[in-house]
């Protein structure tokens, strides 16, 4: 395990032992990102969330590219961003490029994820690079970071990036060996820390995370707090190898009835409040997780009552 | 005295039939006798046939044609026996063979007598349904195809005689006695129907919708009295819903026989489900007792019948039938599931009568002094179901016993195999082998062409002007000499076509008459007489595809004849000389397990002089019998075991093999090499054989994870088990108070879906003895069904009488068995009373047999023959071909093939080696001349023509190093599908292939319809749409002559170049024709037809065709009023769309510098 | 105004027609309602002359031949007799019976053949006009009048009665005699069916209908009629028009 | 061998239209699915009915060629018809198509198939399956014979990817094997799950682009690096 100094604000808690918590902020195909920062400013003003991941082209979408709104983020709003780079839609040149142009605007973290294919996306037509896959994204960062060169070896001049690189790991994958032992690859090259995929079954997440804990290497459990019924039906519909919890789902689908709107998102922020709440305590007090990577995307106002005592 | 070289079978039926044909292809002389018009029997008389759904007349009509062609079989129809006397082996016989009072040899069966007769009668054939004429032929196709007078109708006004142009009536034939000397006889007279008129219960013939199953038989048929539509007799109207009841006249001591008759439970489901599949609207119920469906796949089928079509089966007997005046309705009363009586109303009833034995047995058992049993059936013993109680005379099928289709046709093969053994000295004695002229050398000279055109009667010459298509062929290219002639195929005829030949030395032989296939070899043998190789022949039909469809339109009739004779010109052309494979046969044969089956067929084989290898997997002979004491006739099992081990271990022509293991086959029919390692120090052995017996047999069902408790308490034990206590340690029944027994352990169910067939009668059997030994023990029988079929249920009433009690659960709630304090109490849930306990001392599982699926499998890819989904071997054909394998040479028997009792198993065994005598009795077995052949410099090696293959005969043999495919003569059988597949072009299929049918095709499509009318070229297959299409003629179903027909074995073996070909060269319209999925006589060559078909009808409408213009429709060989609707609809639709040009757009002329 | 009936007389040449002219020589007066054809024999009046007659509206036909025994063609008028009680048998199946009359009148007979004329004359006018002329029931008239027809043009029938003098006399082509009896029963049977096959024909010619149907129209128990639909497939006169449910009409697919 | 699909009548009648004459040449060559002489004859025979039905006429010649794709054996079998047509229809893959063009450069020749990708014929189940990418640096040592090239929608060379569940890629539907999993499965059972977890670095994908050649008898090839001095 590479001892790589702790150059984002992220990690140094994390190494300081604090249960962190990050977001999530999902740029879709925007040219005002205000809503971006507007839900950057609910995270900072919790004062629980660290730092919060900035998607790259999720489901194989064409989306704003991640670096921007990152820096707008941490400039700003003033807090902390994790910079998400598929490997799909870059080869490594390209790659080199941008990690070097996001490590001058000084950006801390970097998550290497391999993306979603673009047959996907809303451009199945497109030609998916993959030059690199996720494992050797890291193995590049690490170059740069650690050795201050290029993959074929080349010096970098003026010094050498400082960025912290962290790689994805789902707790849902069934077989889970493979998952296992590919997380102990990327540790081998040098990843910094883990975020894991959503995970709604505490049992299976702490199993996940007492099989991690081999490559002791701060891991960030995925939390995916529901908005509507409408959001819980898609998950467990469309996405294999989720499923949501049966009284979770039904919980939700009660409240598509009630015609109040402020009731309404009571009633709902109570359902994941009691879900979450002793979940993420259950996770805190027996794991040795580092934190909850929190995708509530756009449900801002769910982060106060959730984390006041955490 | 010496042996006689000769047989007499006595019934033309299907059994008669089956054991003439065995016997004349093992070298014996053989006299068939039928007391009616013509060989057939019932079998001729039924729709369709189960479990395959098979056309009767299909599978049947082919076996008809070749005895009544095969030179060995003499045909005696109307002829009974009189007198018999001299001992086995030569026996001298009387026939009286009353008069048709018409020449057999003249009559060409043009029928033209029967429309002039002024009489009408009752057409028995049709169970009275319909009228026939005092001179009539008994069904269309009739072999021989003779008409005869019925004496008693017949009033004699002689308007027959004048209308006879072949004058083969002569009202003075007298009935003639004749005498023949032949070395033994065979019986095979059938059965009658139990006549239900004797007792007033169902009313038959009294109310008028009440008819026997024979006569809805009738009903059903696509050539019966309403054509195929189910109409009831009172008015006419299709009954929606009709009752079917079971056990008429059998199992019914009062008022028919005790027996039963084994069928008629099968037959029922079948009629049933033919009838809903002819009409949605039947709704059929089924009133029985215990469904018999004993036989292989038949549980599927009764289950089929019921999912699928509907089918509602009531287990209650009908007590009586009342009429309803008005309607004609019936009303029925019976007790429901709950036990309560309700009555409903039907439109139509179905009595399924049973089969009593046939009536004149008795009189003729006086004259051959041979004992009958107590129901007056031929006696004969378990282990030698065809012998009578005097040697020489044998039994098969119904006359012993009533039984099913395939176990007649066993009997028959085992009968034919009895005489083999006692005749076996004197084979090929008496038959003729005709002397042939060498064959002249036509190869490299240009066609020199003899065209032949037939009046026949009046049937072409009335409708087509046979003068003017003469003119016509004689100024065709290559076409030297035409002549028409009143009766081509009568005997003056012939020798004029040799004359012709010799006199203008023809090379090629053109006869345009009826249908190719009752009357092409007749031909064929003709012109090889005169030395021309009998594949320089083509048959043009212009009779019942021509003159008896058109007969309204004599004009475009002439021009299609013509056409359809420019077209067999066109092929004649291009026609080759085709020599047929001949191969040595080793006089050895192989018999693979060494049961009961395996060794019965190694010492009939050795018997009759051949030398056996048997082959055995465990260390002794005995197989599955060995745990089997006595049959249910109480003959004792084992000392008949001993016997025959003896005797096989004795018989110095039999070399035993015991725990051998096969480690390859291979070779084909004739010359087999088989390595084997055997012994128990795995000695290596090698031989040569000419045909293979496989009758590996199979083993008791093994209760699993503690069904029933077994394995757990010693108290519940296998039916073997208790057999094994009941005749070796009784003293154990003595303290026994109470015995129950559980049936259908391991069989009917999800696992194996049959019925394992003989654990009725074995609980029985073992219910009897040990009440002898212990008179006061009680015995109770929990079942599904009884299925004690045949003679055996006099054993069940008896059972019953002795106080053994039997109590019925359903299929889906089977007893339960549970320890309460240390005895053994069985819980059954009776469907009328709940559910309730027995406590018993003792527990007997009657388990069923299962297929050594293992075994099997290893042997089925070594042979290359299939095996069905619950790991039976899978015969030639469910029905007619029970003892063979598709493959040439391989022949089954025994429970290898099926659940099967010992005695049939015996009569299996003895029918493959009967079946196998066919080709080891030959020095050399000659094969079709019509095969396909490998060009090797175009074979690309792609192995296509391998997948299409169903008979493995041709494929690249890769493990030989070989790239190139190969043919094996003597496994093709010429469908042709594997030359439309060869993406090389490299395969040619001798006399239908490219080089034949392309010309033809420019021909058919060019045909010289002046005014503007459709041409249609149509590809028929041979046996199934072909033959629907002279069905057609024969009952003159008319339809629009803008046809042309070119006949191909296989509607498989028409590649898809000559549709487009078709379309070319002007064809308006393109029909191809097949047999329905599943009927094809090449197993599957239909198949592949359905997809090339298909490719093309995707492919046309792109094309710019319209793709309306092209049918693809499966016809059977009985549907001949379909095909008539289908291409009358065709050439209507085709009317609208009009010519191909019209699918033209106007000429664009596009230039290109 | 009195009846005054419509008769047809066929006269053989030999005898009555020479009978006929020696009334006119010796000026024996007979009603004016007989209009004569010349045959040369009695045989040659074929039934199907006199059913067309009728249907035509004639009310009387008159045959007269010469007595058994001189016939010129030695049995000519022996046929005629057979000839013309098939006929009347035919036509009291459909009943139109009594209106024909076979007679015998020698070349000397003016006289009879007068009387013969005036009594079936008078015959006639009692009996009244031809059914066929009354609007009501002409169509039914008509209809069985052409099933008697086309049952007569039928060659079984002709078959049937052309040999039964030959086959009841002088034996058949086993040299047997058929007893007369015996060969009417069969020749009863044959007319019966053949009229009532031409009557189902005449009722589906241009509509097809239901056994039940054409049972009711033509008063045969259904299952008769379904006997004799079976026997005109069979002889390709009558296919299935369309099955509605479970109820399939017939109808005639040639002309007779 | 090569695994080709037909392309719709329509596209090839487009492509010949100009012509009156044409010569359609099968491919006995990888012979899977083979498109041989008969191919050849039924294509002919569909174009020239619709020649007919556009109200043109149409004259062709089916033949056959052993291997398309070698230069020699393709000119001396077309060379004597070349001069009699206007245009060539090829059923061969690609290469032959290419070949053709190149030998005959006087006249056009039409592809009548769309060339898939490089096939193994699996009886069993009646599929021609893709084992192979012909991506010039083979890893099935490393990947107990699975091949992730041909058998990951990414290609990646350390899977498997997040996508997979229960085995399934999630590209396409979850209907086809994830090959890492499959990978994983093959070395558990040969318990080498220590070639699976070795890191293995970006790959040369130099060797994967066009347009690559092999000299026929030396081993120079264009696989290593494009030397810029020297050129073959």
């Amino acid at each position: 395990m590479v001892n790589r100094p702790a150059f984002s604000n992220l990690l140094k808690t994390i190494r300081e032992g604090k249960f962190v918590f990050t977001g999530e902020l999902e740029p879709e195909k925007d040219f005002d990102l205000n809503h971006v920062l507007h839900s950057a400013e609910e995270m900072k003003k919790t004062g629980k969330i660290v730092a919060a991941n900035v998607t790259d082209g999720p489901q194989g979408d064409a989306y704003t590219c991640s670096m921007v709104p990152c820096y707008l983020v941490q400039e700003k709003v003033g807090l902390e961003a994790i910079w998400q780079m598929t490997v799909r839609d870059r080869n490594r040149i390209a790659l080199f490029g941008d990690i070097l142009g996001g490590a001058i605007l000084g950006l801390k973290n970097l998550l290497a994820l391999t993306g979603d294919h673009s047959a996907l996306g809303d451009h199945q037509n497109a030609r998916a690079v993959y030059d690199l896959d996720s494992t050797q994204l890291i193995d590049l960062v690490s170059k740069m970071v650690d050795d201050g060169t290029d993959l074929e070896g080349n010096e970098i001049k003026g010094g050498k990036p400082q960025l912290n690189v962290g790689c994805a790991a789902n707790p849902n994958s069934n077989p889970r060996e493979p998952e296992i032992l590919k997380v102990g690859r990327k540790v081998e090259v040098g990843a910094d820390f883990i975020q894991t995929q959503t995970s709604f079954d505490v049992d299976d997440a702490k199993e996940f995370l007492k099989e991690l804990e081999r490559y002791n290497i701060p891991v960030l459990l995925g939390l995916f707090p529901i908005k509507n019924y409408g959001i819980a039906w898609y998950f467990n519909e469309y996405i294999p190898g989720v499923s949501v919890p049966k009284d979770f789902l039904d919980a939700l689908k009660k409240t598509k009835k009630i015609k109040d709107k402020k009731e309404k998102y009571a009633t709902i922020d109570k359902i994941n409040l009691d879900f979450y709440e002793p979940f993420i305590k259950e996770i805190k007090k027996t794991t040795k997780a580092a934190g909850i990577h929190c995708m509530a995307v756009h449900y801002e106002r769910l982060f106060e009552p959730l984390f006041k005592d955490f | 005295m010496e042996k006689v070289g000769s047989v007499l079978v006595v019934g033309g039926g299907i059994a008669g039939i089956q054991a003439s044909m065995d016997l004349a292809d093992s070298g014996f002389k053989v006299y068939l006798t039928e007391s009616s018009m013509s060989i057939g029997g019932v079998m001729s008389q039924l729709d369709k046939t189960f479990p395959t759904n098979d056309c009767s007349i299909c599978i049947l009509a082919p076996k008809l044609v070749a005895a009544g062609r095969h030179e060995n079989i003499t045909l005696l129809i109307n002829t009974t026996l009189e007198k018999l006397d001299g001992n086995p082996g030569n026996f001298t016989v009387e026939l009286l063979q009353k008069t048709l009072l018409l020449d057999q040899e003249k009559c060409t069966g043009c029928g033209v007598c029967a429309q002039e007769c002024p009489v009408e009668a009752i057409d028995f054939f049709n169970e009275g349904l319909s009228n026939r004429s005092a001179i009539s032929v008994k069904f269309p196709q009739a072999v021989p195809l003779v008409f005869s007078i019925d004496q008693e109708l017949c009033i004699g006004c002689g308007f027959c005689k004048g209308v006879c142009k072949a004058k083969a009536i002569d009202y003075t034939l007298e009935d003639k006695f004749t005498t023949l000397n032949v070395g033994a006889i065979v019986l095979a007279l059938g059965f009658d129907e139990y006549d239900p008129s004797l007792t007033q219960q169902y009313g038959y013939s009294k109310y008028l919708n009440v008819v026997t199953s024979i006569e809805f038989e009738r009903i059903l048929s696509a050539s019966g009295p309403h054509l195929g539509l189910i109409l009831r007799p009172s008015d006419g109207i299709i009954p929606r819903k009709i009752a079917f009841l079971q056990c008429v006249g059998s199992r019914d001591r009062k008022r028919g026989v005790e027996y039963c008759s084994s069928v008629c439970c099968m037959y029922t489901a079948k009629e049933a489900v033919i009838a809903k599949e002819h009409m949605e609207i039947i709704e059929p119920t089924i009133f029985s007792m215990d469904v018999r469906a004993v036989g292989k796949d038949f549980d599927k089928y009764i289950e089929r019948a019921q999912d699928e079509y509907g089918i509602r089966y009531i287990r209650s007997r009908i007590s009586d039938i009342k009429e309803i005046h008005e309607t004609k309705d019936l009303l029925l009363h019976f007790e429901n599931e709950e036990g309560k009586v309700v009555s409903e109303i039907f439109n139509l009833v179905v009595l399924a009568v049973g089969a009593l034995p046939n009536h004149s047995t008795k009189e003729l058992a006086k004259k051959l002094n041979i004992e009958l049993n107590s129901y007056d059936f031929c006696k004969t013993k378990p282990f030698c179901p065809v012998e009578t109680s005097r040697e020489g005379i044998y039994v098969c099928g119904m006359i012993s016993e009533p039984k099913d289709i395939p176990e007649t046709v066993v009997e028959a093969s085992a009968a034919a195999g009895a005489v083999s053994i006692l005749l076996s000295d004197v084979r090929n004695t008496l038959i003729t082998q005709k002397q042939l002229p060498k064959e002249i050398d036509t190869s490299g000279e240009p066609p020199r062409i003899g065209v032949f055109i037939c009046h026949c009667g009046i049937n072409i010459g009335g409708v087509v002007d046979v003068p003017e298509v003469v003119e016509y062929a004689i100024q065709l290219p290559d076409v030297i000499y035409a002549e028409r002639n009143l009766y081509t195929c009568s005997a003056d005829t012939q020798t004029n076509i040799k004359e012709q030949i010799k006199e203008k030395n023809l090379n090629r032989v053109i006869v345009a008459s009826c249908t190719p296939r009752t009357h092409e070899p007749l031909f064929q043998a003709t012109i090889r007489e005169a030395g021309l190789n009998k594949y320089l022949f083509d048959l043009a039909n212009i009779r019942d595809q021509c003159s008896w469809v058109h007969m309204h339109e004599p004009e475009a009739a002439t021009e299609k004849a013509k056409d359809l004779v420019r077209m067999a010109v066109a092929k004649a052309r291009k026609l080759v000389p085709l020599q047929e494979q001949q191969v040595e046969v080793i006089h050895k044969g192989m018999v693979i397990g060494g049961g009961v089956a395996g060794m019965t067929a190694a010492l009939n084989l050795a018997n009759q002089g051949f030398e056996v290898f048997l082959v055995e997997k465990s260390e002794n002979l005995g197989g599955f019998s060995n745990n089997i004491y006595q049959t249910i006739e109480n003959y004792d099992v084992q000392e008949f075991l001993k016997d025959l081990i003896n005797k096989v271990n004795g018989h110095k022509l039999i070399n035993v093999f015991l725990n051998a293991r096969i480690s390859s086959i291979g070779g084909y029919v004739c010359n087999f090499t088989t390595k084997i390692t055997h012994g128990t120090d795995k000695q290596k052995k090698e031989f040569q054989h000419g045909i293979i017996i496989v009758a590996t047999g199979a083993h008791e069902y093994q209760p699993k994870n503690s069904e029933f408790l077994f394995g757990k308490d010693k108290r519940v034990i296998l039916q073997s088990e208790l057999e094994k206590i009941l005749f070796t340690e009784e003293e154990k029944i003595n303290d026994l108070k109470s015995i129950v027994m559980i049936q259908c352990v391991g069989s009917r169910n999800e696992e194996n879906p049959y019925c394992s067939r003989m654990c009725c009668s074995e609980a029985i059997k073992n219910a009897l003895k040990a009440k002898e030994i212990n008179p006061n023990l009680n015995i109770t029988v929990l079942y599904r069904d009884i299925r004690t079929y045949g003679f055996k249920e006099k054993y069940y009433n008896l059972a019953r009488e002795k106080g053994i009690i039997f109590l019925r659960f359903k299929d889906d709630k089977p007893p339960e068995i549970k320890l309460d304090n240390g005895k053994l109490g069985i819980y059954i849930d009776k469907p009328d009373i709940g559910n309730i306990k027995i406590n018993a001392d003792l527990v007997a599982l009657s388990a069923g047999i299962v297929a050594d699926g293992e075994t099997n499998e290893n042997l089925a890819k070594m042979l290359k023959v299939p095996i069905n989904d619950d790991k039976f071997f899978l015969e030639a054909h469910v029905k007619l071909r029970p003892s063979d394998f598709a493959t040439e040479g391989i022949f089954l028997c025994g429970t290898a093939r099926g659940t099967a009792t010992i005695s049939e198993s015996i009569a299996q065994a003895m029918s493959a080696a009967s079946r196998a005598t066919t080709i080891l009795s030959k020095d050399i077995l000659i094969t079709e001349g019509i095969i396909s052949k490998v060009d090797p410099a175009l074979c690309i090696g792609c192995n296509r023509c391998a997948e299409v293959c169903n008979y493995g005969a041709i494929g690249v043999k890769y493990e030989e190093g070989l790239m190139i495919s190969e043919v094996n003569p003597l496994l093709c059988k010429g469908c042709g599908d594997c030359a439309a597949e060869c993406p090389a072009e490299a395969i040619t299929m001798s006399h239908f292939g490219r080089i034949q049918i392309e010309p033809m095709i420019t021909e058919a499509a060019k045909a010289t319809v002046s005014d503007g009318q459709l041409r249609i070229v149509a590809f028929l297959c041979n046996w199934c749409s072909y033959a629907g299409a002279d069905l057609a003629g024969v009952s003159r179903y008319q339809y629009p002559p803008n046809i042309r027909t070119i006949r191909v074995m296989c509607s498989g073996g028409i590649p898809k170049s000559f549709i487009l070909q078709a379309f070319l060269n002007g064809a308006d319209g393109v029909f191809v024709g097949g047999c329905h999925l599943g009927d094809c006589h090449y197993i599957a060559g239909n198949q592949d037809a359905l997809r090339r078909t298909n490719e093309i009808e995707n492919v046309l409408g792109s094309l710019g065709i319209n793709p309306e213009r092209f049918m693809r429709r499966w016809i059977s060989a009985s549907e001949g009023k379909l095909f008539a609707e289908t291409i009358t609809g065709f050439t209507e639709k085709l009317k609208k769309l009009g010519p191909i040009e019209n699918d033209y757009k106007k000429k664009e002329i596009i230039i290109i510098e | 105004m009195v009846f005054e009936p419509k008769i047809l007389g066929f006269l053989c040449n030999w005898c009555s027609y020479a009978g006929a002219d020696l009334a006119g020589v010796s000026r024996i007066q007979y009603p004016t309602n007989v209009r004569v054809i010349r045959v040369m024999c009695s045989g040659r009046v074929d039934p199907v002359f006199i059913a067309e007659a009728f249907m035509n509206g004639i009310d009387g036909v008159l045959v007269l031949g010469c007595h058994l025994g001189d016939c010129h063609y030695i049995n000519g008028n022996y046929e005629a007799e057979l000839k013309m009680k098939m006929l009347s048998k035919t036509l009291s199946m459909i009943n139109f019976s009594d209106r024909v009359r076979l007679d015998w009148v020698s070349a000397a007979e003016g006289a009879r053949f007068a009387q013969i004329v005036s009594d079936f004359t008078e015959h006639i006018r009692k009996l009244g006009p031809s059914p066929v002329k009354n609007k009501k029931v002409k169509k039914e008239i008509i209809d069985n009048l052409n099933a008697v027809k086309f049952a007569l043009c039928d060659t079984r029938l002709r078959a049937l009665v052309a040999r039964q003098r030959e086959l009841t006399t002088d034996g058949n082509v086993y040299g047997e005699i058929i007893p007369t009896e015996e060969f009417e029963e069969i020749l009863d049977n044959a007319i019966e069916n053949e009229i009532i096959r031409h009557k189902i024909l005449e009722k589906i010619k241009n509509k097809g209908k239901s056994v039940p149907d054409i049972a009711k129209e033509i008063e045969i128990e259904p299952h008769k009629v379904l006997r004799h639909i079976v026997t005109l497939r069979a002889r390709g006169l009558v296919d299935v028009d369309q099955i509605n449910e479970e109820i399939p009409t017939f109808i005639s697919i040639k002309e007779v | 061998m090569i695994i080709t699909k037909q392309k719709d009548i329509e596209e090839i009648y487009e492509m010949t239209k100009p012509y009156s004459k044409i010569l359609v040449a099968g491919c006995d060559g990888c012979c899977q699915p083979p498109r041989s002489i008969n191919e050849a004859k039924v294509l002919a025979q569909m174009l020239e009915l619709k020649a007919r039905s556009e109200g043109r006429d149409l004259k062709w010649k089916a033949i056959t060629v052993l291997r398309q794709c070698d230069d020699r054996i393709a000119a001396t079998t077309l060379r004597p018809f070349i001069e009699e047509y206007d245009a060539i229809v090829s059923l061969a893959c690609g290469l032959g198509v290419g070949m053709l063009n190149r030998i005959f450069p006087t006249i056009l020749t039409f592809p009548a198939q769309n060339s898939m990708f490089g096939g193994a014929e699996n009886n069993g189940e009646n599929y021609f399956v893709e084992y192979c990418e012909t991506c010039g640096d083979c890893l099935l040592g490393v990947t107990g014979g699975i091949c992730p090239m041909a058998g990951c929608a990414k290609n990646l060379s350390n899977g498997p990817c997040g996508g997979q569940v229960e085995g399934k890629c999630e590209v396409g539907g979850y209907i086809h094997d994830c090959a890492w999993v499959k990978i994983w499965e093959r070395l558990k059972k040969f318990n080498r799950l220590d070639l699976f977890t070795i890191y293995r670095p970006p790959r040369n994908y130099y060797l994967w682009s066009s347009p690559r050649y092999i000299h026929i008898y030396e081993p120079i090839s264009n696989e290593e690096e494009p030397k810029k001095e020297e050129k073959i």
